[in-house]
């Protein structure tokens, strides 16, 4: 394998888990197209650190609010895309104006934007002011969902290569096998350790621990605890949150107390410890440590079976039917070990005197019981949810779990959507406190979630690279970070 | 043998047609692929512009006609999940596919026979038991099982082959050897039972009674005649395999037809999964007409020129 | 002349073949056959191998569909019914297979087997009673044992199959058999055992037979009157005796010489040997059929199709034959020999 | 240990062979000497012995014709000359000298040089002896190709003669057809052609005309007979038309229940049968007689193979039982014979080659000598 | 050499009173049935593979009621408990799976829904594939291209396609499984029985039944398929290997049955990501599929020899060393 240890030298070998659909930049919010774009090919005007939450220049050296809805941006100078055109407002505004504003139907349009239509103006080369229909606060950060491209981009078809002003281009892509990239000469920045990137994929974990024990591959992405890669397994917070969210629209959910005995029912300590080698943490609310908003001092619901039967018999006792069947409702697949975790829930509500009837999905059929419209005549429905927060601010998770209106929220009360509405206008500190206010008002409340875990990513990584892995590589991983260890 | 080609080409059309009308109609019944493309937050207006955009706001019959419009013109549609031209998905992974399904079968049965063989030449000696139970324990074993068990004893304890993917030759082994197993475990039963009858048929006492010695006996007189049933099987499982050989496409992250149509499917690609299956479809009637012309070249009786109308 | 029981008139049938040689697609395999069975009487049937012996018999037996021709069975046309009618026809007119191998259902005991027909004509014998003793009595009439009822065909050596055959046919009580070879599968003292059943039988139930065979010995033993086939025409019919002793046409005297005589003498005897072999059914020669091989053509047999003629039989019996230069009844066959012998 | 057959010259000519065959062998010649053939079935009821002491002798140039009732042994004997029994017989005992050498203590594997040369063998059943997906000529051109050597294109060269050899008209072309396009006398022809395609010293033919009707048959024979004298081979004709017998044999061994139970000379057999089972079979046949009339046959049926009776096999059918009968199994003896006297004599069972030119008879019963008298 | 199994007494040692045949034919019957178990017990693998198919037979049967409950009894810090010991009880002897429960008694509450997903699915493809089949070659002509056609379609059609419609137009349940699968094997019967009705249709005792008059369906009944079963047996029993295996990669594929459902094959297909640190989770599951499915070739395979009559004695038959001559006594002139 003398070939291989040449090419190890000046490439990295990465194996993902599914292909990239495309490598479209406006679609980069797509886990497996970001991974290979973001920040690699494309870059956004607006970076946000994963350790620290703090937004960073990028394209953009400057932001500031010139109003309300007015948000102006000062832009990197000297900078090229790959195809030799000058990178400029123009082409920021275009980048904006294709996501947000076009029929092309972007799919970082909808996660990040909403229906808002933005105003964009380039003021001179590289000055660029954006308006928004509302105040809003989190644009800048929404910004850096966008990954910028020029204007030679097509406006009315989706493209699978994107020229990008980042330090790799995409020199090769054989559909099926493999994608390659190598470093572009007129980068602005400094030049990355890898010449070449290679990405290939695998859906079956063991196969992609497998790659990276026999050398095969330098990087091996979500890797499963039982994958027995050893010491090359890297943990990282990887952002994401497992719930169940519970239906108060049916029986018996939808009395409190047997939300709340759901709550208590689950032994998180134990799933943690056993299910997950005690590497992911028993979660309180949904959003991890380092999410704007997280609060620190929620500590969740204690394992307490007999607490859990005894509200389940007080709510029977007031005529609650608490032997009507729970659907259990979980999307195989989705993340490590989710059938295991799925019939430890089963048996433990089961325990606590409820009829739990678990239903694995497949992720369309998952998909029309997690967002509105909701199935009807489905009797109570406990969803199991695996929630990541990328953009790492609370309002991401809050408007769409917890507004009554929210796309995966089942129910709120109008005095808990307006706290939220609060939430969202405010910024600063201010905006850190109300979202804390409202994760502890949930949990005492509203109990819509039964919180489980925190969880922990895995990926595999070959003792000749250096890397650290942070919360967003899982949707951005970025190969100038990695080099060769000598 | 032309005339008799065209007539089965022709009668192949209207099924082809059947098959297409069913996926077509069947790929609609398992939902608005809308929640799968679209942001989990997205409004009504943006699943309803999904919806009108790729046309699934027509009656079924109105987008089937305009289907098989574009196919006509030899267009297939365009991918949902990758923009691209569903035809050329299809048409691109559909020789991966072909060429482990082909290297596979040749040598499931060329083992096969040789095994069989060996095993008809003294039913119930000893290695007729051996080879009986080798051959159904290979076809019972699950393949998924066995492809993760041969990465892990071939590439990660003895690193002798990769693990997966297509490149060199060695990456080759393990898929193929996955697949060979049920065909060839299938076909070794098929092959034995088949040569214990043609070596009990007459012809093969006059060949001895000429002087043919046992290895002529078996490969010149008997093989042939036992040929046949082992062809349909061999036919039938190459269609398993040109269809289904998901599983094994899947793990080893072999770029072919069949990984291409369960994604199709799970992820609502109805443009791909319709060029996929029609293209499948193609070749299995295809396959299906190379083994009646295999039985006439096989055996002259079953030549459409000689049968009985 | 009394009504026959069953007549049969201009008989035609062509089966439709993959191309032969010339293209041909038709195989004309009865080309318009007539003949009539008598009540009580043996009608003979003889011919070469595949000139429409057996597809006369499935042809009378229904199980083929002529093109043209009409049946008589007592003055009805069977392919006209249907229903009950059909079932009561079917019950009259029964046939013993050609191969005692292939006409039993191996799976089936020879009980099963001979009852087989009263599972669709239930109202013969009702109760399983009476068609158990049924049973039994039919195996003693063709010589087997009522133990035998339980074994399956393939305990039985050909001769015992065949007679299982027959003990089927004979439980509808049937008025017409059919026999295509029955006896040629068998061994000589088996022959023997059945040819004498058969007898019996017709002795005393009066039955009528068509007895296809091979075997001109046996013919002659079993049959009043003799048809002989080639490539799907009747081209000699007559009495028996008449037939063998005096054939007219020439392909019936060669049929004559070729069989084999028991004579311990060792002397050998002349016999004609036809030249070529029959000609293939798909491409039938033009004119009279036979002239391909006959050492009596002329130019006209190649253009005209002969007629049937009535010839003079010596003790006044109907003899037809179809040949533009039938023999000469007196010289018989040593004439015949003479010429074969100058021709070739 | 070389036979002549291997010997020869890797190519000749037809007209060649000829007159060197009749050289070698000189007609009555013993080519084929049997002696106490035993062959054993293992069934499911036990092993049975289908073929018991079976003796007889076959000369060049001349027929030997097998009687015998269906299921008394006469293919089984044959296949055991040949050497292709079924996998479930085994040859229990005896010997089987073709021109001094005794197949039967050869392994399989040494008999293969004398299966077409040595000796050739004609299957009843037409089509099921031919292999239908290959074409005649492919077939009939083997035994060269194994034997001689030759490629492929010398071998249907010989295909084609011996197609002409056996009078198929057109060889040249119809040498690439496949069985089933032949019609069932063509296809015992080539049958034939292909057990005396390498000139054996004797000829087996099982039934060869029982599927066949008078007029092929005729010709069928008529070939047999042609070859016969032109190779001066011995022949072996096995069937159960006493017509045939008659016509065509020299000499004839009747058999019953497995064994050889009257042999001689055609005429000598047939005129004066001097075993109640010949006897009868003779009477079966329905010549001479009034139509309809009541046709003599023998009652009863052989007995089973598992229960063949201690003492004389045909004790059970037979008009003549005696206590002897039941007791002992009478052997095959010499009998006198008023056509033959002078033989009688010195004719044995068995008769060593080089012995008189002319077949012995003989039968197995203990009261042969009364049977002409009966 | 003579066994009991030689068969009944010939014909004239048996009581001569022939007016109770009804008595006989019982009496055969009983013998018939005797018979064949003898025979059964005189070939060791068969005997061996019909003991096993019992054994798997009563556990599925009887075993979920007695280990039901154990089946399901998760303990999370007792998760993948080596096998082949006693230490914890008798119940953890083929160890404990990733949630702690008992794999012997998962193994026998999955051999329920096993067993309960491939006969059934085996069964319904047989009977309509065959009776279609039949049906189709004994008529011929169109209705048999008509049918041939549609079984081309089938064959053609992803069957996956139809697993994920099916699971979601309904649910994903067992029967929903045994759905899928036997449709997707209709043609596999349909084919074969096909073929060997079109044959039997133009033998000659099919022709002498029609002479009696007998109507098709009789003769089909009849005749056709007591001819054809033993080919199609033996078919099914391939079959059954496939269908569990089918069956295995769905769940491999996520559209398989679904937990808390639990069969071998979920079993080895949720096992597999346990490989290399609980091997015994998918290697006992697996185990379990390849030993059934062998015994049921290994009985078909006598079963099929067993009722043909014409090849029965090949299983009664002697081994070659094992001969004894029968002594024949013989005069000496
Ligand atoms: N079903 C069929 N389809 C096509 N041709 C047929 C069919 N049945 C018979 N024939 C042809 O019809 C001709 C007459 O056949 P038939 O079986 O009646 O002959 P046969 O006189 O009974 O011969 P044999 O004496 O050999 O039994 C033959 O050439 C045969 O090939
Ligand atoms: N493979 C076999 N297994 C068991 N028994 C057999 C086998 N082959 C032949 N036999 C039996 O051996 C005996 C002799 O058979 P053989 O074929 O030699 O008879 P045959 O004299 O040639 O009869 P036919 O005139 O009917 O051809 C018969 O009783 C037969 O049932
Ligand atoms: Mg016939
Ligand atoms: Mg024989």
């Amino acid at each position: 394998n003398s070939d291989a240890a040449a090419l190890s030298s000046n490439t990295v070998r990465v194996v993902l888990g599914q292909e990239p659909p495309t490598l479209e930049a406006c679609e980069s919010n797509l886990t497996s197209t970001g991974v290979v774009v973001r920040s690699n090919v494309t870059e956004p005007l607006i970076e946000r650190n994963p350790k620290t939450g703090e937004l960073e220049p990028k394209l953009a050296t400057e932001w500031k609010a010139t109003s309300d809805t007015e948000w102006t941006l000062k832009l990197r100078e000297g900078v090229k895309f790959q195809d030799g055109t000058p990178f400029n407002a123009e082409a920021a505004a275009f980048t904006i104006d294709r996501a947000v504003n076009s029929k092309l139907g972007c799919n970082v349009e909808g996660y990040v934007f909403g229906d808002a239509d933005l105003k964009v103006k380039a003021v001179d080369a590289s000055t660029l002011t954006v308006t928004t229909p509302e105040p809003d606060p989190i644009l800048p950060l929404r910004l850096s969902f966008l990954e910028v491209v020029p204007t030679s981009t097509s406006t009315t078809a989706k493209v699978r290569e994107p020229i990008g002003t980042g330090p790799y281009k995409i020199e090769q892509w054989d559909s099926g096998q493999k994608i390659t990239l190598s470093t572009w000469d007129g980068y602005w920045g400094d030049k990355p350790a890898y010449a070449k990137a290679e990405y290939q994929w695998r859906s079956e974990s063991s196969v992609r621990a497998a790659m990276v024990t026999s050398g095969e591959a330098d990087v091996a992405m979500g890797l499963s605890p039982d994958d027995n890669i050893g010491d090359l397994g890297v943990d990282y917070p990887n952002n994401e949150t497992v719930a169940l969210r519970l239906d108060a629209n049916a029986a018996p959910l939808n009395d409190i107390r047997v939300r709340q005995a759901v709550n208590y029912a689950i032994d998180k300590e134990g799933i943690v410890n056993s299910l997950y080698q005690g590497k992911h943490k028993v979660a309180a609310q949904l959003v991890p440590e380092g999410v704007v908003g997280h609060n620190s001092a929620l500590t969740g619901w204690p394992f307490d079976l007999d607490k859990a039967k005894s509200l389940v018999a007080e709510a029977k006792a007031d005529g609650v039917d608490t032997s009507k069947q729970i659907s259990l409702v979980v999307r195989s697949a989705q993340f490590p070990k989710i059938t295991e975790l799925g019939q430890v829930l089963q048996e433990q509500l089961g325990q606590a005197g409820l009829n739990v009837k678990l239903k694995m999905l497949e992720t369309s059929q998952h998909l029309t019981y997690q967002v509105r419209p909701f199935p009807k005549d489905e009797g109570a429905v406990a969803l199991m949810t695996q929630h990541g927060n990328q953009a790492g601010d609370a309002a991401f998770t809050v408007d769409q779990y917890m507004l009554s209106t929210g796309a995966q929220s089942y129910f709120g009360t109008p005095e808990f959507d307006a706290m939220i509405k609060k939430a969202d206008a405010a910024s600063g500190d201010e905006r850190k406190k109300d979202f804390e206010e409202i994760f502890a008002y949930q949990n005492d409340k509203v109990v819509q979630f039964a919180h489980i875990s925190h969880q922990t990513g895995i990926i595999g990584k070959a003792k000749s690279v250096n890397y650290t892995p942070n919360s967003s590589s899982g949707d951005e991983l970025r190969v100038a970070e990695m080099t060769p260890a000598s | 043998m032309l005339i008799y080609l065209r007539k089965r080409i022709v009668s192949s059309a209207l099924p082809l047609v059947v098959v297409i009308v069913g996926v077509f109609a069947l790929a609609r019944m398992t939902g608005n692929p809308a929640s799968l493309y679209l942001p989990l937050n997205a409004t009504q207006q943006m699943r309803d512009d999904f919806t009108a955009r790729n046309g699934l706001d027509q009656p079924l019959l109105v987008q089937m006609a305009d289907y098989f419009g574009g196919v006509f013109r030899l267009d297939f549609g365009q991918s949902l999940r990758t923009g691209q031209d569903a035809a050329a998905m299809a048409l691109r992974a559909f020789p991966a596919t072909l060429q482990l399904a082909a290297t596979t079968m040749v040598l499931a049965v060329l083992l096969a026979l040789v095994v069989g063989c060996w095993a008809a030449l003294k039913p119930n000696g000893i290695a007729d038991r051996i080879s009986s139970f080798v051959s159904m324990a290979a076809a019972s074993i699950p393949d998924f099982w066995l492809a993760i068990v041969g990465i892990w004893v071939f590439a990660i304890t003895l690193g002798w082959l990769p693990t997966s993917g297509v490149s060199g030759a060695s990456a080759w082994v393990l898929p193929i050897a996955t697949l060979l197993l049920r065909p060839f475990g299938v076909l070794v039963q098929i092959v034995r039972g088949s040569m214990v009858s043609a070596l009990s048929e007459p012809y093969i006492k006059l060949a001895r009674s000429r002087g043919a010695g046992e290895l002529r006996v078996v490969t010149h007189h008997a093989l042939r005649n036992a040929a046949a049933p082992a062809l349909t099987v061999a036919g039938d499982l190459t269609v398993g395999l040109v269809n289904g050989a998901v599983v094994v496409e899947t793990i080893f992250g072999w770029p072919g037809i069949g990984k291409l149509m369960i994604d199709s499917i799970l992820q609502r690609d109805f443009a791909v999964l319709q060029a996929a299956v029609l293209l499948t479809a193609v070749a299995i009637f295809a396959l299906n007409i190379l083994i009646d012309m295999g039985y006439a070249l096989l055996d002259a009786r079953v030549r459409p020129v000689t049968v009985k109308a | 002349m009394p009504e026959p029981l069953l007549a049969i008139d201009g008989l035609t049938k062509t089966f439709h073949v993959a191309k032969s040689a010339s293209g041909n697609t038709r195989l004309k395999a009865l080309d318009g056959i007539s003949l009539t069975v008598g009540r009580g009487e043996t009608l003979g049937l003889v011919g070469e191998s595949g000139c429409g012996k057996s597809t006369l018999a499935r042809t009378l037996m229904m199980l083929e569909t002529p093109d043209k021709g009409t049946v008589t069975f007592e003055g009805t046309n069977p392919f006209g019914l249907r229903g009950k009618e059909l079932l009561n026809w079917r019950r009259r007119v029964q046939m013993v297979f050609q191969d005692p191998f292939a006409s039993l259902n191996a799976r089936m005991n020879a009980g099963d087997i001979i009852a087989e027909p009263w599972a669709t004509h239930r109202s013969l014998y009702p109760t399983s009673k009476e068609r158990e003793a049924r049973v039994r009595e039919l195996l003693h009439m063709v010589g087997l044992r009522p133990s035998d009822a339980r074994k399956s065909p393939q305990e039985f050596s050909g001769g015992q199959r065949q007679r299982i055959g027959i003990a089927r046919a004979l439980a509808l009580n049937p008025d017409v058999i059919i026999l295509d070879e029955p006896v040629s599968a068998l061994d000589l003292s088996v022959q023997a055992q059945v040819l004498n059943l058969l007898n019996e039988l017709q002795k005393e139930l009066g039955v009528s037979y068509i007895f296809i065979s091979h075997d001109l010995t046996v013919v002659r033993h079993v049959a009043d009157r003799v048809a002989v086939m080639y490539l799907g025409r009747i081209i000699e019919t007559g009495a028996t005796d008449e037939v063998f002793d005096h054939p007219r046409h020439p392909y019936t005297a060669a049929l004559m010489s070729a069989s084999p005589k028991l004579d311990v003498s060792g002397t050998q005897r002349d016999r004609i040997v036809l030249r070529g072999e029959l000609p293939s059914p798909l491409d039938p020669p033009s004119g009279c059929r036979f002239r391909t091989r006959c050492w009596k053509a002329q130019d006209i047999c190649a253009e005209v199709s002969p007629e049937p003629q009535v010839l003079a039989a010596p003790d006044g019996t109907r003899h037809l034959a179809e040949c533009h230069f039938p023999l000469d009844s007196i010289k018989g066959l040593t004439g015949v020999t003479a010429a074969v012998a100058s021709a070739s | 240990m070389k036979t002549a057959a291997e010997q020869a010259p890797v190519k000749r000519s037809r007209a060649a062979e000829a007159p060197a065959a009749s050289s070698e062998a000189k007609a009555h010649d013993v080519v084929l000497q049997v002696r106490d053939l035993a062959v054993d079935i293992r069934t499911h009821r036990g092993t049975v012995r289908a073929v018991n002491s079976v003796g007889f002798e076959a000369r060049a140039g001349e027929t030997l014709a097998l009687l015998g009732e269906s299921g008394c042994g006469k293919s089984m004997t044959a296949k055991a000359l040949a050497g292709i029994m079924d996998p479930v017989c085994d040859l229990a005992d005896g010997q089987i000298v073709l021109n001094g050498t005794d197949l039967a203590a050869l392994s399989a594997k040494e008999r293969l040089k004398f299966a077409g040369p040595g000796l050739g063998i004609v299957f009843q059943d037409a089509l099921t002896a031919l292999n239908p997906v290959y074409t005649v000529g492919t077939q009939l051109g083997e035994a060269f190709r194994i034997h001689r050597g030759l490629n492929a294109r010398q071998a249907r060269a010989e295909a084609i003669d011996l197609m002409k050899r056996v009078g198929i008209p057109e060889p040249e072309s119809r040498v690439n057809s496949y069985p089933h396009q032949f019609s069932g006398g063509m296809r015992q022809r080539i049958l034939i052609a292909m057990a005396v395609a390498l000139n054996p010293r004797l000829l087996i033919a099982d039934e060869p005309t029982t599927a066949l009707d008078v007029t092929v048959q005729a010709q069928i024979m008529q070939l047999l007979r042609t070859l016969r004298e032109e190779g001066q081979m011995a022949v072996i004709l096995i069937t159960h038309d006493l017509a045939v017998v008659a016509e065509e044999a020299d000499s004839v061994a009747v058999m019953y229940a497995g064994n050889v139970v009257e042999s001689g000379p055609v005429s000598e057999v047939f005129a004066d049968p001097r075993h109640p089972y010949t006897k009868g079979l003779l009477e079966s046949v329905p010549v001479h007689l009034e139509r309809g009339a009541q046709l003599k046959s023998i009652p009863g049926s052989p007995p089973e193979l598992h229960d063949i009776p201690a003492g004389c096999v045909y004790q059970s059918r037979c008009p003549l039982v005696q206590d002897i009968c039941r007791a002992e199994r009478p052997a095959l003896r010499p009998v006198t014979s008023p056509v033959n006297d002078a033989d009688a004599g010195t004719a044995t069972a068995n008769v060593p080659s080089g012995g008189p030119s002319r077949p012995a008879r003989t039968a197995a019963c203990h009261f042969s000598e009364e049977i002409t008298n009966a | 050499m003579q066994s009991s199994l030689t068969e009944p007494p010939a014909a004239e040692q048996l009581p001569a009173d022939s007016r109770q045949p009804r008595e006989h034919t019982k009496e055969s019957k009983q013998d018939g049935k005797l018979g064949l178990f003898r025979l059964l017990l005189k070939d060791r693998f068969a005997t061996a593979s019909a003991l096993i198919l019992v054994v798997v037979g009563l556990t599925a049967l009887i075993g979920p009621a007695l280990m039901g409950d154990l089946a399901t009894k998760q303990n999370l810090l007792f998760a993948n408990k080596a096998p082949f010991t006693v230490a914890h009880g008798w119940e953890y002897f083929l160890g404990s799976d990733s949630l702690g429960r008992s794999m012997l008694a998962r193994l026998v509450v999955a051999s329920r829904t096993t067993l309960s997903v491939a006969v059934p699915a085996v069964a319904v493809a047989l009977v309509i594939g065959s009776l279609w089949g039949v049906w189709a070659g004994y008529h011929r002509g169109w209705r048999e291209n008509v049918s041939m056609r549609i079984a081309d379609v089938i064959m053609s059609f992803p069957s996956l396609l139809l697993a994920v419609v099916v699971l979601y137009v309904f649910s994903p349940s067992a029967a929903n499984i045994v759905l899928i699968l036997a449709l997707t094997r209709i043609p596999i019967y349909l084919r074969t029985a096909r073929a060997e009705s079109a044959e039997l249709q133009s033998r000659t005792f099919v022709d002498a039944a029609r002479t009696f008059g007998a109507k098709p369906s009789a003769i089909i009944v009849r005749h056709v398929i007591p001819v054809v079963l033993p080919t199609l047996l033996t078919l099914a029993t391939l079959e059954f290997c496939y269908v569990m295996l089918a069956e295995s990669s769905l769940s491999f594929l996520g559209i398989g049955i679904q937990p808390p459902d639990v069969s071998w094959g979920l079993m080895v297909s949720q096992g597999r990501q346990y490989l290399q640190t609980a091997w015994w989770l998918s290697i006992f599951p697996g185990v379990a599929i390849v030993v059934t499915t062998i015994a049921a070739n290994v009985l078909a395979a006598w079963l099929r020899i067993a009722t043909d009559p014409a090849q029965r004695w090949r299983l009664a038959l002697p081994r070659k060393r094992l001969i004894a001559r029968i002594p024949v006594k013989e005069t000496q002139p």
